[in-house]
């Protein structure tokens, strides 16, 4: 198996904040790769330093044996890897429809067909695809945000708390979706729901104040009831 | 009756040219929420360069093809240097398109002299047909035709292609739509370049219209174009041809029938408009 | 005990769309509610119609067995009325401090003082750190909100919520997206606020376990309609809140 | 902190000394002159700023206020007699009327959203325009009229102390109103509307409120304003009386109330430089051009505005300099 | 100034929408400095110096300005300016400094009407006279005439002066149109003016939005309404050229009056600026500067204002336009107008005003407004 993704002494800056000191990290093809830590850790600034939507300001982004760094968002993006940002990212103003259509980058059969699958996935967005984003419920947005990506065809996803704000029975759908998807995509999730994570992650990598302090496969983190305790507070 | 004709026709024809100024605004200030002051300017430009090219080379056409032009390229270097770092601030973009338009008006008098120019009407388009009291104006037939085609075209590009999506999208939240894989950099340069060509385009057509064209037009009917949009509905090309018809139509009639309130009409009609529909003729609510 | 709020065919309907429907809601002074259902079910729009943000179409809410129906979201926020949103909405270039400061200073009812200076108030200033620290953000408290990460912008609009000291605390799922070793601390604090004062708590959550520990009674909402409400127990038993909303997660949980 | 606000007011202070001593310093009826009209236009784009930088309402009709002021100054003094008890009666009945005048605009507008209030701002201070064309028997239309002070004010220097001291004490005012607790709601109000109203805030009573504050000392700058000049005319209510306030409070920095008053200053000085120039070389006989580029350049090197730019930049920098503290700490620990 | 130098101000629109009437007086006031004093810039054996500042078109410039260059500056007489709302707010000034003004070429009556003083000199026509001369070219007896004019007080006032004179030689005023003056559209006005079937369309107007093309386009000379008007400077006579055989009035066109003066106004002025001619306000500053010069010549460049405006009452002197003369009731001079009719010229690519009488001083005199 080889690395889709690898990020190596990645530091960012915002503003005059230095954020994220150092942090590496390898997402296996295939694998699901859950990224750990407290409010605050970095974990979110990590996803968007790659996708450029916050420039790093030193270290590598490797896709793909590319270095993709310092590439604008949108390049990235058409490299194949798609984002579900943790605030969901909802064009308000736009319908349900309308929020797809600028996300589906092919009109061919297959993106056709994704959707619908997508649609049977979360039915909620069947019923209200006239509905303006903004008017839908916070788990219904979620499930939007996370609709828009899945419908590319991407080698890459990047999910930021997919979980937050849906019922179980969602999550529970969520989670079978991720096993559904790993076929093709490779995943990177950063994920609170501790029991989410674990039942789908394959590697974990734990974040604290900007650096990447453990990693290892998920199997090791369930059983190790000390460093769950250490670094994520829960037995 | 025939009065009647004479002042919706012309009334009509009056709004349609206001369409015609204001429609790029509807792209640039409605669609992609960039408060323009400097919109003026570029009309203004459009009929300076359209209408010198057209003495010049004697061929209207060609000059409304040098207006548009024009339009584009001050929409590529404005949109470049000036717009890109402001986009999404209101302040900032008052404020240094304010600076365009004071820059742009007075260029246009350090390259065509501070006189005004007089704009003449082609000679197939000048003079009227005449038939008992109801007297139709060429030019003005023509205006009404190029205002169709001009908002069935954008709303054919707005209605019919995802770029009215795109922008729309990007205005709220552009680091997302950059995150699906879009250059949307490139869709706003594209997107103001057009609305300044039509800007542009409105301008020179305004010259034979009112036959004469002044490096100060641009912030007199700047303010004009701002209402209909506003009236219209923010982003809604239907709504802007429905205001400027409206302006131009009320203001007919005002003029003939209550002309003591003729200077007030437009104001008039935007109060009552915003009071008893806040998001304008044609605005989504809320 | 009395209801201290309640509802009677509370309803709300968007375009042709009943999102809140014919609900009947009571909840007990100083009781531990919680409401669960489905996405869309109605919860935050339930919320919205409790806090006034919206206004019902149809029926009526007691608070405290005055008809509050009609009101604006200022006044039942006065009356005692306080909620969180599930959307973090806070005053993003504010700093930390100054938001909840805001709070504090309606909670202390210094509204229209227009002369002297916010200085003068030391005590809004010491309390508003005071409740920053109780949900562990007090480092931040002169960060400028927007530059937040998720989970804090989330304790401070918990932080907000209790500034207020309102009577009911309305809480739209106020730890999705809390880092899992401190969603156990934030209860905490919820539950000691309880005790302390004369509170009662109404709480949206997906969180099954949080849920079972914290509540009193639940109540399921379903498209729109009230499907239950009883207590914990019962609730769990509910076959059709187990396939609806559980989808059999909480199978063994529950017994 | 405490310690950054009272070198903060000592700097004020020593501004406003030294502005005191100006007239004793110079004869130049010009620079006075000048000056005397920065204070003015500071007043004005203070009460401004309470709109846009503070509550974060964006109008284009703020020239109503100014000229309310003006006429009404103008007109009493014409018609009835220039003495100080009739200035300072038409000064306050100004004052009132333009507070009335914003109170009932605010009720009827104030729901509206952004765009929408700053375009029927617009309106209604077209209309007031309107009104002064042709209410011509009052105010002879658009040449306007001239008519004389009371004899103390004849004196330029009288003027402008008046207008400095009436430029300090309404920033003091504002100050104050600003730091008040009700000014901090007004700042809430700005960034997040609704959520200030689930705070148990009446958010229109404070637009109502802002947008009174804010008529009522553009309508005593506009009174000021026509006593330096003895005359009146359309011109006072013109879209770029407003504009002119929009943009001395933009380039100073919204949100700062000093910065209006050096946004003022800055328009003022660049303007009378500019067109001294214009004299000197062939070039800044369109000198407006100059003008125009100095609106782009403010907004590319001072995108917060002057004072809201040098803010954050000492912001930063102190940032900086404690965590270089910072890290010696942990060097030398 | 000092003892042995005269300064004179300018205040003129150097910018904004006012600019090229700016410009024009001057350029014709400096070559009426240099045509008094045979190039030397000496009257009396002091010598003469002008500062020219720019009012923007706005009063409160125009007082900043005019404040510089009576204190700062110390000019002896100030002269301007291109808009009536700049010069009546500088009016105060010239009594509180006591120091004479020649007003030119703003056309307000209330400049010699309410808010004159007797600092105030004006060498400009104004909007009476005007209206004078227009209905002094078509009214009489039995004529009906409708109006056109913007709607703001330049409109007002010439039109109520113009209906006072041309009712006055027995015309009968059948409608007054104003329009608003930035409007695209006049044809609705124009429609009226139809409705209302006069023998005459007398339109007052000033400004670059101009109503020509529409009143062409709406045939209205095709129904047997004359149109008449004020003609304007040359790059407005461009916008006329449907208005050929329009017959009505001017207060200048350089082959119009005829003498040395002129001649030598127009050949100095093709001279210094690349062969244009003098235009519409031209003349008005050459005149301006040669009632000062005159004055000074007179007083023995005493620059005592007393004494100077004793000399000014009543002074006639002579000008590009012939013989003009400062009433003494009110200061305006009264001054030459001409009737004139468009015609194409053969090489001149705008309608040109043809002389077709002379309307003499009096002829043209307005009532006295300042009582
Ligand atoms: N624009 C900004 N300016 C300053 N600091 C910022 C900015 N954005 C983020 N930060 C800080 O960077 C740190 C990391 O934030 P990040 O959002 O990556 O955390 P996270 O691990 O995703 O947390 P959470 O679990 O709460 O979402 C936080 O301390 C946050 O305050
Ligand atoms: N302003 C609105 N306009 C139109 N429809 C709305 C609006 N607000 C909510 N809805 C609809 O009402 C329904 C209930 O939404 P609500 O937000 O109350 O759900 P919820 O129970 O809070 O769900 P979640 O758990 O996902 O937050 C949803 O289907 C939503 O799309
Ligand atoms: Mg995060
Ligand atoms: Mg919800």
């Amino acid at each position: 198996m080889k690395a889709l993704l690898k990020v190596e002494q990645l530091q960012t800056y915002i503003e005059q904040y230095h954020i994220l000191h150092d942090i590496h990290l390898q997402a296996m093809e295939g694998e699901v790769t859950v990224l750990l830590g407290r409010n605050g850790a970095g974990k979110t600034t990590t996803l968007r330093s790659i996708m450029g939507l916050n420039q790093p300001r030193s270290g590598k982004v490797i896709f793909q044996e590319a270095e993709i760094q310092g590439k604008a968002p949108f390049e990235i993006a058409n490299l194949g890897i798609g984002y579900v940002p943790e605030d969901q990212g909802i064009f308000g103003e736009l319908t349900v429809e309308e929020n797809m259509k600028v996300a589906m980058q092919k009109q061919d059969d297959e993106t056709l067909k994704r959707l619908d699958w997508i649609l049977n996935l979360f039915p909620d967005l069947k019923t209200f695809w006239k509905k303006a984003g903004g008017h839908l419920s916070g788990g219904q947005k979620q499930m939007l945000s996370i609709a828009r990506a899945y419908v590319n065809n991407s080698k890459l996803l990047l999910i930021d708390e997919p979980s937050k704000g849906l019922a179980p029975i969602v999550v529970e759908k969520v989670m079978e979706s991720i096993e559904e998807m790993k076929k093709e995509t490779t995943i990177v999730l950063v994920e609170q729901n501790f029991y989410m994570a674990s039942t789908i992650g394959d590697t974990f990598y734990i974040i604290d104040d900007g650096k990447t302090v453990h990693n290892g496969k998920m199997e090791e983190l369930k059983e190790d009831e000390v460093l769950r305790k250490r670094y994520l507070g829960i037995a | 009756m025939e009065v009647l004709v004479n002042l919706a026709v012309n009334g009509l024809a009056t709004g349609m040219l206001i369409f015609l100024l204001a429609a790029g605004l509807t792209l640039i200030f409605g669609l992609m929420d960039v408060v323009n002051f400097g919109h003026g300017a570029l009309f203004a430009w459009g009929a300076y360069a359209g209408i010198w090219t057209y003495v010049t080379t004697g061929s209207f056409v060609v000059g409304i093809l040098a207006a548009i032009i024009t339009g584009l390229l001050l929409g590529l270097v404005l949109e470049k240097y000036i717009i890109q770092p402001v986009y999404g601030n209101h302040i900032q973009q008052i404020l240094i398109t304010l600076g365009v338009l004071i820059v742009l008006s007075e260029m246009l008098k350090v390259v065509w002299g501070p006189n005004q120019l007089s704009a003449r009407t082609p000679s197939y388009l000048a003079g009227s047909w005449e038939f008992g009291d109801i007297i139709i104006i060429k030019y003005r037939l023509f205006i009404i035709a190029v205002g169709f085609i001009v908002f069935f075209l954008i709303r054919y590009i707005l209605k019919n292609t995802k770029i009215g999506l795109i922008v729309r999208a990007g205005v709220i939240n552009k680091e997302m739509v950059q995150a699906l894989g879009i250059n949307i950099k490139k869709v706003f340069m594209y997107v103001f370049m057009v609305g300044a060509a039509m800007a542009a385009l409105g301008g020179i057509l305004l010259g034979p219209y009112s036959g004469v064209i002044y490096a100060e037009m641009g912030m007199e009917f700047g303010i004009l174009a701002f209402i209909v949009v506003v009236i219209g509905g923010m982003g809604n090309i239907k709504g802007s041809l429905f205001a400027a018809i409206l302006v131009g139509v009320c203001g007919s009639f005002m003029a003939y029938y209550v002309p003591a309130l003729s200077l007030a009409v437009n104001m008039l009609l935007m109060v009552i408009v915003l009071v008893f529909r806040p998001q304008g003729l044609f605005g989504a609510k809320g | 005990m009395e209801p201290i709020l309640q509802t009677s065919d509370l309803t709300i309907a968007f375009g042709g769309h009943i999102a809140v429907n014919k609900v009947n809601f009571t909840v007990k002074e100083n009781e531990f509610k919680s409401i669960i259902g489905p996405n869309g079910a109605g919860k935050t729009t339930f919320f919205n119609l409790l806090s006034g943000q919206l206004q019902a179409s149809e029926g009526n809410i007691l608070f405290k067995g005055e008809d509050i129906t009609k009101l604006s979201p200022t006044m039942r926020t006065r009356k005692g009325i306080g909620r969180s949103f599930q959307i973090t909405n806070v005053f993003p270039n504010l700093t930390v401090l100054e938001n909840v400061r805001l709070a504090v200073q309606s909670q202390a009812g210094v509204r229209y003082n227009m002369l002297s200076h916010f200085l003068s108030f030391r005590s809004f200033q010491d309390k508003a750190l005071e409740w920053l620290s109780m949900v562990f953000l007090d480092e931040k408290a002169n960060v400028i909100a927007k530059n937040l990460a998720h989970g804090e912008k989330r304790k401070l609009e918990i932080a907000m919520l209790l500034a207020l000291e309102t009577e009911i605390l309305l809480l739209d799922e106020p730890t999705a997206g809390m880092s899992i070793e401190e969603v156990p601390a934030i209860l905490e604090v919820i539950k000691n606020i309880k005790k302390q004062g004369n509170r009662t708590i109404v709480l949206i959550e997906h969180k099954m376990d949080m849920i079972l520990d914290l509540s009193e009674s639940i109540t399921v909402l379903f498209n729109g309609k009230l499907l239950a409400d009883g207590t914990p127990e019962e609730i769990m038993n509910n076959e059709t809140v187990q396939t609806a909303y559980l989808g059999g997660l909480y199978d063994e949980s529950a017994s | 902190m405490i310690q950054t606000m009272d070198r903060k007011n000592m700097l004020y202070g020593l501004i406003f000394v030294a502005l005191l001593c100006i007239p004793f310093v110079t004869d130049s009826r010009t620079l006075l002159i000048m000056f005397t009209q920065i204070f003015l236009f500071g007043i004005f784009a203070m009460s401004y700023d309470i709109l846009l930088g503070y509550t974060g309402i964006v109008s284009f009709g703020h020239a109503m206020f100014f000229g309310i002021g003006a006429y009404s100054t103008g007109i009493l003094m014409k018609q009835i007699d220039s003495t100080i008890p009739v200035l300072l009666l038409a000064i306050v009945l100004a004052a009132v009327l333009s507070g009335l005048v914003s109170y009932l605009l605010g009720i009827l507008s104030l729901r509206l959203k952004s765009h929408f209030y700053a375009m029927l701002t617009l309106a209604f201070s077209g209309l007031f325009l309107v009104l002064a064309e042709k209410w011509r028997s009052v105010t002879y239309g658009n040449d306007g009229f001239t008519f004389s002070i009371p004899d103390p004010l004849r004196d330029r220097m009288t003027l402008y102390f008046i207008a400095l001291i009436t430029m300090a004490l309404v920033f003091l005012l504002l100050n104050r109103f600003t730091n008040s607790p009700l000014g901090k709601v007004l700042q809430a109000i700005r960034e997040n509307e609704p959520r200030v109203e689930s705070l148990g805030y009446n958010v229109l009573h404070y637009k109502v409120i802002a947008s009174v504050v804010a008529g009522v000392f553009a309508s005593v700058a506009g009174s000021l304003y026509v006593l330096t000049l003895r005359f009146v005319n359309t011109s006072v209510l013109a879209v770029e009386v407003s504009l002119d306030a929009l943009l001395m409070t933009i380039i100073g920095g919204v949100g700062t109330l000093v910065g209006a008053i050096i946004g003022a200053g800055l328009i003022e000085f660049a303007h009378h430089w500019l067109t001294g120039l214009a004299k000197v070389h062939w070039i800044f006989e369109r000198w407006l051009i100059f003008f125009g580029i100095l609106y782009i350049l403010v907004v590319m090197f001072f995108p917060q505005g002057i004072v809201g730019t040098f803010r954050n930049w000492r912001e930063k920098r102190s940032v900086r300099n404690k965590k270089v503290i910072e890290e010696k700490k942990n060097i030398s620990g | 100034g000092d003892d042995d130098t005269i300064t004179i101000g300018v205040l003129a629109s150097l910018t904004g929408g006012l600019e090229s009437y700016g410009k024009q007086t001057v350029q014709g006031f400096e070559l009426g400095l240099e045509y008094a004093t045979d190039g030397k810039m000496e009257v009396a054996g002091k010598k003469i110096k002008f500062i020219v500042e720019d009012t923007e078109t706005k009063p409160e410039v125009a007082i900043q300005k005019a404040t510089k260059l009576l204190e700062d500056d110390k000019v002896d007489f100030l002269v301007g300016s291109s808009s009536s709302g700049d010069t009546l707010a500088v009016l105060p000034l010239a009594e509180e400094y006591e120091k004479i003004m020649v007003v030119e070429p703003a056309a307000a009556d209330s400049v010699t009407g309410a808010d004159w003083n007797k600092y105030v000199f004006r060498t400009a026509r104004n909007s009476s006279q005007d209206a004078v001369a227009g209905a002094a070219a078509i009214a009489s007896e039995g004529v009906k005439i409708a109006t056109f004019a913007p709607d703001y007080s330049f409109g007002h006032d010439g039109v109520s002066a113009f209906k006072e004179a041309a009712v006055a030689l027995g015309a009968e005023i059948v409608l007054e149109e104003y329009a608003d003056p930035t409007a695209t559209d006049f044809t609705s006005n124009i429609q009226k003016i139809l409705d209302a079937q006069p023998d005459y369309l007398f339109v007052v107007w000033a400004g670059a939005n101009s109503p020509w093309n529409q009143i062409a386009d709406m045939r209205v000379q095709e129904r047997g309404i004359k149109i008449s008007t004020g003609a304007p400077d040359i790059p407005a006579l461009y916008t006329m050229e449907q208005l050929v055989g329009m017959e009505g009035f001017t207060v200048y066109y350089h082959t119009l009056p005829d003498n040395p003066i002129n001649d030598w106004l127009v050949e100095n002025h093709k001279e210094k600026f690349n062969g244009d001619v003098p235009d519409l306000f031209t003349p008005g500053g050459m005149t301006a500067a040669l009632a000062i010069v005159e004055a000074l010549k007179q007083t023995e460049g005493k620059t005592d204002t007393d004494l100077l405006i004793e000399t000014m009452e009543g002074m006639s002197f002579d000008t590009p336009k012939g013989k003009m003369t400062f009433r003494p009731d009110d200061h305006q001079a009264l001054q030459t107008l001409y009737a004139v009719r468009l015609e194409k010229v053969d090489g001149v690519d705008y309608p040109v005003p043809v002389l077709i009488r002379e309307l003499s001083p009096e002829e043209t005199a307005p009532p006295i407004r300042n009582k």
